[in-house]
């Protein structure tokens, strides 16, 4: 299945790109980002501490073993800083 | 109740003054505001990033949480994103009850969801560099109160 | 820190506004308006009454324990009194803080204190004549939690 | 010894003054209450449940058994109502 993953603040800098499609196997978020860390260093580095990311399925945030199937939008980014 | 994202500054005086003339048999008005603290001239400016679309989901649902919870006349959440100075507006929230302790009571609520579940993103640029404004605990600890009521 | 006690209409934008102009390092501020509720056209006018000189010591002793207690960039209250039409503006305060936690904290315990404790009497003129309005159980309830802490 | 007794909201009323100089030989407030009540059937009502009033002397609050030397302003008022 493909997915747009859209990355904000430094999870966003630390892997280049605001957003992308990608391509993937996976059942759940988790291991979404499992494939991702397996690509380059730039993901293994923003997904080294999962307690300092959250994520969000189509713009509701989620758990880290959601599902993702019929997931059109993954959003990685650090705990909010609003108000 | 009213939801305004934008990057523009808005205007303190005339929204606070439209909000609490349009909320008709409220006794009580309570306004936040959110400023860029310079911190003593250290801070240039504050780059604040968000999440369009959610951004504007999120802070409804924490609205409709508002006012399920409260009896409220109105409420109001104004965020701004982008560049801001020090000194400068970040965002407001109004809220407009019979009573004080609902206003009051909503108005804290609100803050405290928009700090920790609103998808904003501040990052302060300094004189020596630019950092991102990490979570506090006490923001996770103040959204706690809300649940143990 | 700023007391007005005065029969004139104050200007909620103008005073907000420069509130939080004049409120430098402060990333918080907090506003409190009272309104005339008129209980949906039942209520003709509201008549406060005060005791001059008593309600301005009182409201600096109020001020000054709000500022002992928490960390204030600033700190407003204007209340007025005489001869008030429903929907009228009664009373503002504002206070300015680092953070949200004191703002808010000073301004509710600012409204509580003024509640039961600056010489003021409401009395309310309706269709069917006039009456004081009576002092709450829950006004003197909400003072005992600042006593608490 | 003379002290300026003054009333505000339904004592006001009660009594039909805003303020009056009175002449006393009470000690404490309470002594200055008895005096005004023995007076007239408007002060007795005004004072009737000392439950619902507040007294203030020389524009601080006070206790009813507050001493009166050296005062110069005894103010009597129900509950207050500001905000």
């Amino acid at each position: 299945m493909k997915v747009e993953v859209v990355y904000f603040a430094w999870v966003r800098e630390r892997i280049g790109l605001p957003r992308e499609r990608v391509t993937t196997e996976a059942e759940t978020v988790a291991g979404l980002i499992a494939e991702l860390v397996a690509r380059e260093d730039r993901y293994a580095m923003a997904f080294a501490d999962l307690t300092s990311l959250r994520v969000a399925l189509d713009q509701e945030l989620a758990d880290f073993d959601a599902p993702l199937a019929g997931v059109r939008e993954v959003a990685f980014f650090p705990p909010m800083t609003g108000g | 109740m009213r939801l305004i994202v934008q990057a523009e500054p808005f205007d303190l005086g005339a929204e606070s003054v439209g909000f609490a003339a349009g909320a008709a048999g409220a006794g009580a008005v309570v306004t936040f505001t959110g400023i860029v603290r310079d911190n003593g001239g250290a801070l240039a400016a504050m780059e604040i990033e968000h999440y369009p679309g959610m951004t504007e989901r999120a802070i409804a649902a924490i609205m409709d949480q508002a006012a399920a919870r409260w009896t409220l006349v109105d409420a109001l959440v104004i965020h701004r994103y982008g560049r801001l100075a020090g000194g400068e507006m970040i965002m407001m929230v109004a809220t407009a009850s019979a009573h004080r302790a609902d206003a009051f009571a909503a108005a804290e609520f609100l803050m405290d969801y928009l700090k920790s579940r609103a998808p904003f993103w501040k990052k302060e640029l300094g004189a020596e560099g630019e950092s991102w404004v990490a979570a506090k605990d006490e923001d996770e600890a103040a959204l706690r109160r809300w649940q143990r009521v």
